[in-house]
């Protein structure tokens, strides 16, 4: 607890017009009796209206991490390469060639299902300014989404608006939106998730951290004016989805990519001048938590004087000042000597700025109104002394027997044809091509865009180097959901294989925890488990946690979510000369299988499709054998080895072969492949489906001239890994065909094809603007 | 049956930030034209819409807003019917 | 040979435009600011993509006001280069430097992909590096590329040889499947009269090494350094 | 100096595709509204523009859609000036 100080600070009185704080305000800010007993303790007094929502925003779960912060203490965040752990705006790894890449995930779900198009754009927004705060260009966007069925117009109109959201904010500002991930399931009805991952580059040697400093340093807001949106924002973020939503979401934030672009360039400018002292954006609980935040790193106090802060709408009280959450806003701080040249690069970028405060030596986060003082916190308190809990914990029974259901049977039962099975599973909206999604996407803005969307990972290179940098986001929340340890697992492995698919080598991880309400059992024994299997397999694959983003209360009134711990994985590749692509190259190009043959039904997208429902164990994990696949990878990709390489997720070795195949429309090519018991006994007595649609982990697809077999052979057999031919590359003509024993199961590439690039665009010319129901 | 001739104005909800209404007035500040202010920037739908009457084709085109051109979260719209042989131009115009 | 590359607020391929000029030339690209009065005597002006104020009223619109426009105006009249990619192709229709609009894409969404153009003409300091009738494979990013004039101003630009790109198929037809946007007769890029104004859509600095997909878009930046070149006298 | 409330209706011109108003009308019918035609989509502007008198409001917005807020190729507008108490619902309204 605070110290008491010696000259108890001036307390602030009443603010006339402001409501009087009861035990109902209280409660209406989401403050336990607990929690509001310890704002007591460290104000020594009662808090007066303006400072009770300071501490309802910055101890909401959202900012507060709460319910979240003892079990990330689990997860590993050293390692020799890491320059920024968690705690800045955004975490930051060592690249070589002295550049430091820096990137974070951020979630925007609840503003997006709200508003999808602003609510997207600005989830876009704020993670841009988290990452070039710190110094560093942003080079990069991804985005990982989940909606319900695109059988219903709503979800379609949210789909749909998400995606010209992050579109138009990421393609005005001029960063390549290049990779990302979208999964469509009846979990994520009417709260759908937005996650926006931002990656930036910058000199190892001049990253940037927000820390105030220096007493007497004038502290300025910068760009766009503070109005009353999104007041409450990162409390309404930590409420469950109601019927009521819509009557009581704070007042809608709409995006002004344009005002973020000028803010970029004039940031950039600032810190490469070194003009700044510290910088932060104004995002949840805005100036409140930029400025307690920055002060609370320094060890400094801060003041603020709201009656300076540039406002777009007349009579706003501090209290909404404070806690609006108005975009393209930053808090900075400079040195007195350096404000007239702060100015005037603002200036040359059209970006109005005012001094609102300054820096203090008393601790405290004091709040003017003009003459008048309308909070006095200490910093410490307010930030560092948000309560922590460890909720109960206990898994579900309901998820416990689904585990144990048989998985086989109805794959075995299953007579619709194992073909009709294949191309429904390539049409499947969640495995399906989401070129409609990206062609709305800005993806080779910057030319720095070796691979963008459509393969295992995005390639960038790094400017003025043979390097590379390779990202993907990951998670298939229908795993975590049966097995949250083994799902956070494979969410952290499939990034992995992912990124050694094109010959990157895994450097560290930022996350996206989307869960239900964490007061609830079953979903803090999910959040647990999948944190713990995430922290497992980073250490197993040397990925650290640079940082990440929680979000809770994802619950609308038909239930949570399937717990989604989006893993946000970089890479790099020495040489990009090594890069490997996902398409088949070659007629009579051999194909192998690295790793077994499998066939796990458990969580699968077969199952669903077949029985409607997601049951039976995830699939197992062996991290050392996934950190071996990456060993393999990498070294088969150095030596350029490989015309292809694609990694088994959804819809299985089937799916993975065709896409393959039918990755390049102009170079459509078939395959004959045969799963012969006599090189794969692990098929021997396993039913057709399962070997061809099962989702076992840690395989990967590749195919090279036949001459190269035996060497890629030896050294698979050197790392400890399985690898088998599998059959070859043929023509089109041929189509894409599989052999089990005496079963053949076909499929021309023309109907591959379509039903994998047709599918969404053809549910999608359905939408309208704003069609609200079915 | 008739023919009506509708007008809907789509309008950004008071007090939400309109990047597009700033960025015209800042520049025609920037072009000389002072005294310019509050510009806000929103959408003009016209349609012909069959309908029994005055009052059905109004409340039809209520209900087009409300479910599709126009969205409550952040928009606020107005219609009215123009004159046939009037339209263009409106009430007030020169 | 010296060439300068605009910088709006909201431009984000001038980077890119200059990267795209120091693959070609020898010498450093200029650095333009919209705010200055001076081309400082550069023999070609790029005008480069982006959103220039946001696109907030319509592509180019309002950076057409901008004090250097003024100055590319007088020196495009002068007889001098000018290139507009994209956002500059935009911003040469709204400064009349060019005839016609460009409208939202008739698909209304924003589309990047890349395309294939055919290349119609080749005697402008644009595309004098190519070959007539070459395909090309380019980069387009743009939510406002739909090329429209009245069918008059259509003729007169197809007759005087002013079409200098157009979006066509693998096969090289200029089919309605190839028009990614909705373009009048599938333009993609038109010269002025006088053939020293080009504006085009595509993005031919995203298209200048293999790294990145396609060196296609190399022509463009050859043919301008060969034709504004002092000491090129033909 | 008088403030007035101007709204400047811009329109695609006649005989232009507008496939935004297409777009529209295509969704309305399969939202189950027929009857309904010739959607067109246009801007609305509305601003406050200081002037001494009607006419003079009339002509500095004239000025002002000529240089910047309408594009002549592909756009037409009008312009009316808004009763300030009666604001939204303008002169010609049902
Ligand atoms: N929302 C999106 N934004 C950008 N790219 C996407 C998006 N969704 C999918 N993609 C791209 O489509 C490809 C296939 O995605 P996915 O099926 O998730 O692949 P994988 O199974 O290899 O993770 C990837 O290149 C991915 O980056
Ligand atoms: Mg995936």
């Amino acid at each position: 607890m605070t110290p008491v100080p010696v000259n108890p600070p001036p307390v602030p009185l009443p603010r006339p017009g402001d409501p009087k704080v009861t035990p109902a305000l209280v409660r209406e800010h989401g403050l336990s009796d607990d929690e509001y007993r310890r704002v007591q303790d460290i104000l020594g007094r009662e808090p007066t209206y303006t400072e009770l929502g300071v501490f309802s925003a910055m101890w909401s779960e959202h900012c507060g991490y709460k319910s979240s912060r003892l079990v990330l203490r689990g997860l590993p965040t050293d390692g020799p390469h890491v320059l920024q752990g968690p705690g800045e705006n955004a975490g930051a790894v060592d690249v070589g060639d002295g550049y430091a890449v820096v990137f974070k995930i951020e979630s925007h779900n609840h503003p997006s299902a709200v508003e999808p198009y602003q609510g997207a754009a600005t989830g876009v927004g704020g993670i841009l300014r988290d990452i070039f705060t710190m110094g560093a260009r942003p080079i990069a966007m991804l985005d990982s989404l989940r909606f319900g069925s695109l059988d219903k117009g709503r979800n379609r109109y949210l789909f749909d608006g998400v995606v010209r959201g992050i579109g138009d904010y990421g393609n005005c500002v001029g960063i390549p939106t290049v990779a990302g991930e979208v999964y469509f399931d009846d979990a994520y009805e009417a709260n759908p998730l937005v996650n926006a991952m931002c990656v930036g580059i910058a000199r190892a040697d001049s990253l940037v951290r927000a820390v105030a400093s220096g007493v007497g340093n004038p502290v300025l807001a910068v760009g766009s004016r503070t109005g009353r949106d999104g007041i409450h924002g990162a409390t309404f973020a930590s409420e469950e989805l109601g019927d009521d939503t819509q009557d009581s979401r704070p007042q809608v934030q709409v995006g002004d990519p344009f005002t973020e672009k000028l803010l970029l360039e004039a940031t950039l400018e600032l810190l490469e001048r070194g003009l700044v002292v510290a910088i932060q954006d104004m995002g949840a609980a805005g100036v409140t938590s930029s400025a307690s935040e920055m002060a609370a790193r320094g060890g400094t106090g801060i003041e603020i004087d709201v009656a300076r802060v540039p406002v777009r709408q007349a009579a706003m009280t501090p209290y909404e000042i404070l806690l609006s959450e108005s975009q393209e806003r930053m808090l900075l701080v400079a040195e007195p000597k350096n404000e007239a040249a702060v100015r005037e690069v603002l200036e040359k970028w059209d970006l109005e700025a005012e001094v609102v405060g300054r820096v203090t030596d008393d601790g405290q986060f004091r709040v003017l109104e003009g003459e008048r003082l309308v909070a006095n916190i200490p910093v410490t308190g307010l930030v560092n002394e948000c309560p922590v809990y460890d909720h109960p914990a206990l898994e579900s029974p309901a998820v416990a027997e689904l585990r144990k259901s048989d998985t086989r049977t109805p794959a075995a039962q299953d007579d619709a044809a194992p073909s009709r099975r294949w191309r429904d599973l390539l049409a499947a909206p969640s495995i399906a091509s989401k070129r409609w999604v990206y062609e709305q996407y800005d993806t080779s803005v910057g030319t720095r865009t070796v691979r963008g969307p459509g393969g295992d990972a995005a390639i960038l290179r790094l400017d003025g180097t043979r390097r590379a940098l390779a990202m993907t986001t990951d998670c298939n929340g229908r795993y975590v959901y049966l097995n949250p340890k083994r799902g956070g697992m494979i969410a952290v492995c499939e990034a992995a294989r992912n990124l050694a698919c094109v010959g990157a080598r895994p450097l560290a991880i930022t996350n996206c925890l989307n869960f239900g309400n964490p007061e609830k059992p079953e979903i803090y024994h999910q959040f647990k488990e999948a944190v713990g299997g995430m922290g497992d397999a980073c250490r197993a694959l040397g990925t650290p946690v640079t940082g990440g983003n929680v979000s809770f209360y994802n619950e609308s009134p038909t239930g949570a979510v399937y717990p989604t711990p989006v893993v946000g994985m970089i890479g790099v590749i020495e040489d990009f000369d090594h890069a490997v692509t996902s398409g088949f190259k070659v007629e009579g190009d051999a194909i192998l299988l690295l790793g077994a043959v499998g066939g796990e039904l458990g969580g699968s997208e077969y199952l669903k499709a077949v029985t409607g429902e997601v049951t039976g164990n995830a699939p197992a994990v062996d991290l050392e054998s996934h950190r071996r696949l990456v060993e393999l990878m990498l070294s088969l990709a150095e030596k350029r080895w490989l015309h292809s390489a694609h990694d088994c997720a959804e819809g299985g070795l089937a799916v993975a072969l065709a896409e393959s195949a039918i990755r390049d429309p102009e170079l459509s090519l078939g395959f004959s492949v045969d799963l012969d018991p006599a090189t794969f006994p692990e098929s021997e007595d396993a039913p057709l489906p399962a070997l061809l649609f099962g989702e076992t982990q840690g395989r990967i697809v590749v195919s090279a001239e036949p001459a190269a077999v035996e060497s890629i052979a030896a050294e698979a057999e050197r790392v400890g890994l399985p690898c088998r031919r599998l059959g070859s590359v043929t023509a089109k003509e041929n189509g894409l065909q599989i052999a089990v024993g005496t079963q053949v199961v076909r499929l021309g590439v023309e109907e591959a094809s379509s039903a994998y690039y047709d599918s969404i665009p053809a549910r999608m010319e359905r939408t309208g603007r704003a069609e609200d129901s079915g | 049956m008739t023919d009506y001739r509708i007008e809907v104005r789509v309008t950004p909800r008071e007090g939400l930030l309109d990047p597009q209404g700033r960025a015209v007035e800042t520049a025609l500040t920037s072009l000389g034209f002072d005294g310019v202010e509050s510009v806000r920037i929103g959408k003009l739908v016209r349609m012909r819409v069959e309908a029994a009457s005055e009052p059905e084709a109004m409340s039809r085109a209520r209900e087009m807003c409300d479910r599709l051109i126009a969205n409550p979260v952040i928009e606020d719209y107005s219609i009215r019917i123009l004159d046939e042989n009037n339209g263009d131009a409106g009430g007030g115009d020169a | 040979m010296r060439i300068g590359v605009v910088t709006f607020p909201g431009s984000n391929c001038d980077d890119d435009a200059r990267r795209a000029v120091r693959l070609v030339s020898d010498e450093d690209p200029v650095y333009l600011w919209h705010k200055s009065h001076s081309l400082e005597g550069v023999d070609a002006v790029i005008l480069p993509g982006g959103f220039s104020y946001g696109d907030y009223l319509r592509g180019g619109a309002i950076a057409r006001f901008s004090p250097l426009m003024s100055e590319v105006v007088e020196f495009a009249e002068s007889g001098g280069y000018v290139l507009g990619i994209c956002n500059g192709f935009q911003m040469l229709c709204e400064a009349h430097l060019l005839p016609g609009a460009l409208m939202k894409n008739d698909t209304l969404r924003f589309v990047c992909k890349h395309v294939r153009i055919r290349v119609e003409q080749t005697d402008t300091p644009f595309t004098c590096a190519y070959e007539e009738g070459r395909i090309l494979r380019t980069p387009i990013a743009h939510s406002e590329g739909g090329y429209v004039a009245d069918a008059e101003t259509l003729d007169r630009l197809e007759a005087d040889g002013r079409v200098v790109f157009r979006y066509v198929d693998a096969g090289g037809v200029a089919s309605e499947a190839a028009n990614p946007n909705g373009s009048a007769r599938n333009i993609a890029g038109i010269t002025n009269e006088r053939g020293n104004v080009m504006g085009m859509m595509p993005h031919p600095e995203r298209a200048m090494e293999s790294i990145l997909g396609s060196t296609d878009g190399m022509g463009v930046f050859e043919s301008l350094m060969r034709a504004a070149s002092p000491v090129v006298t033909r």
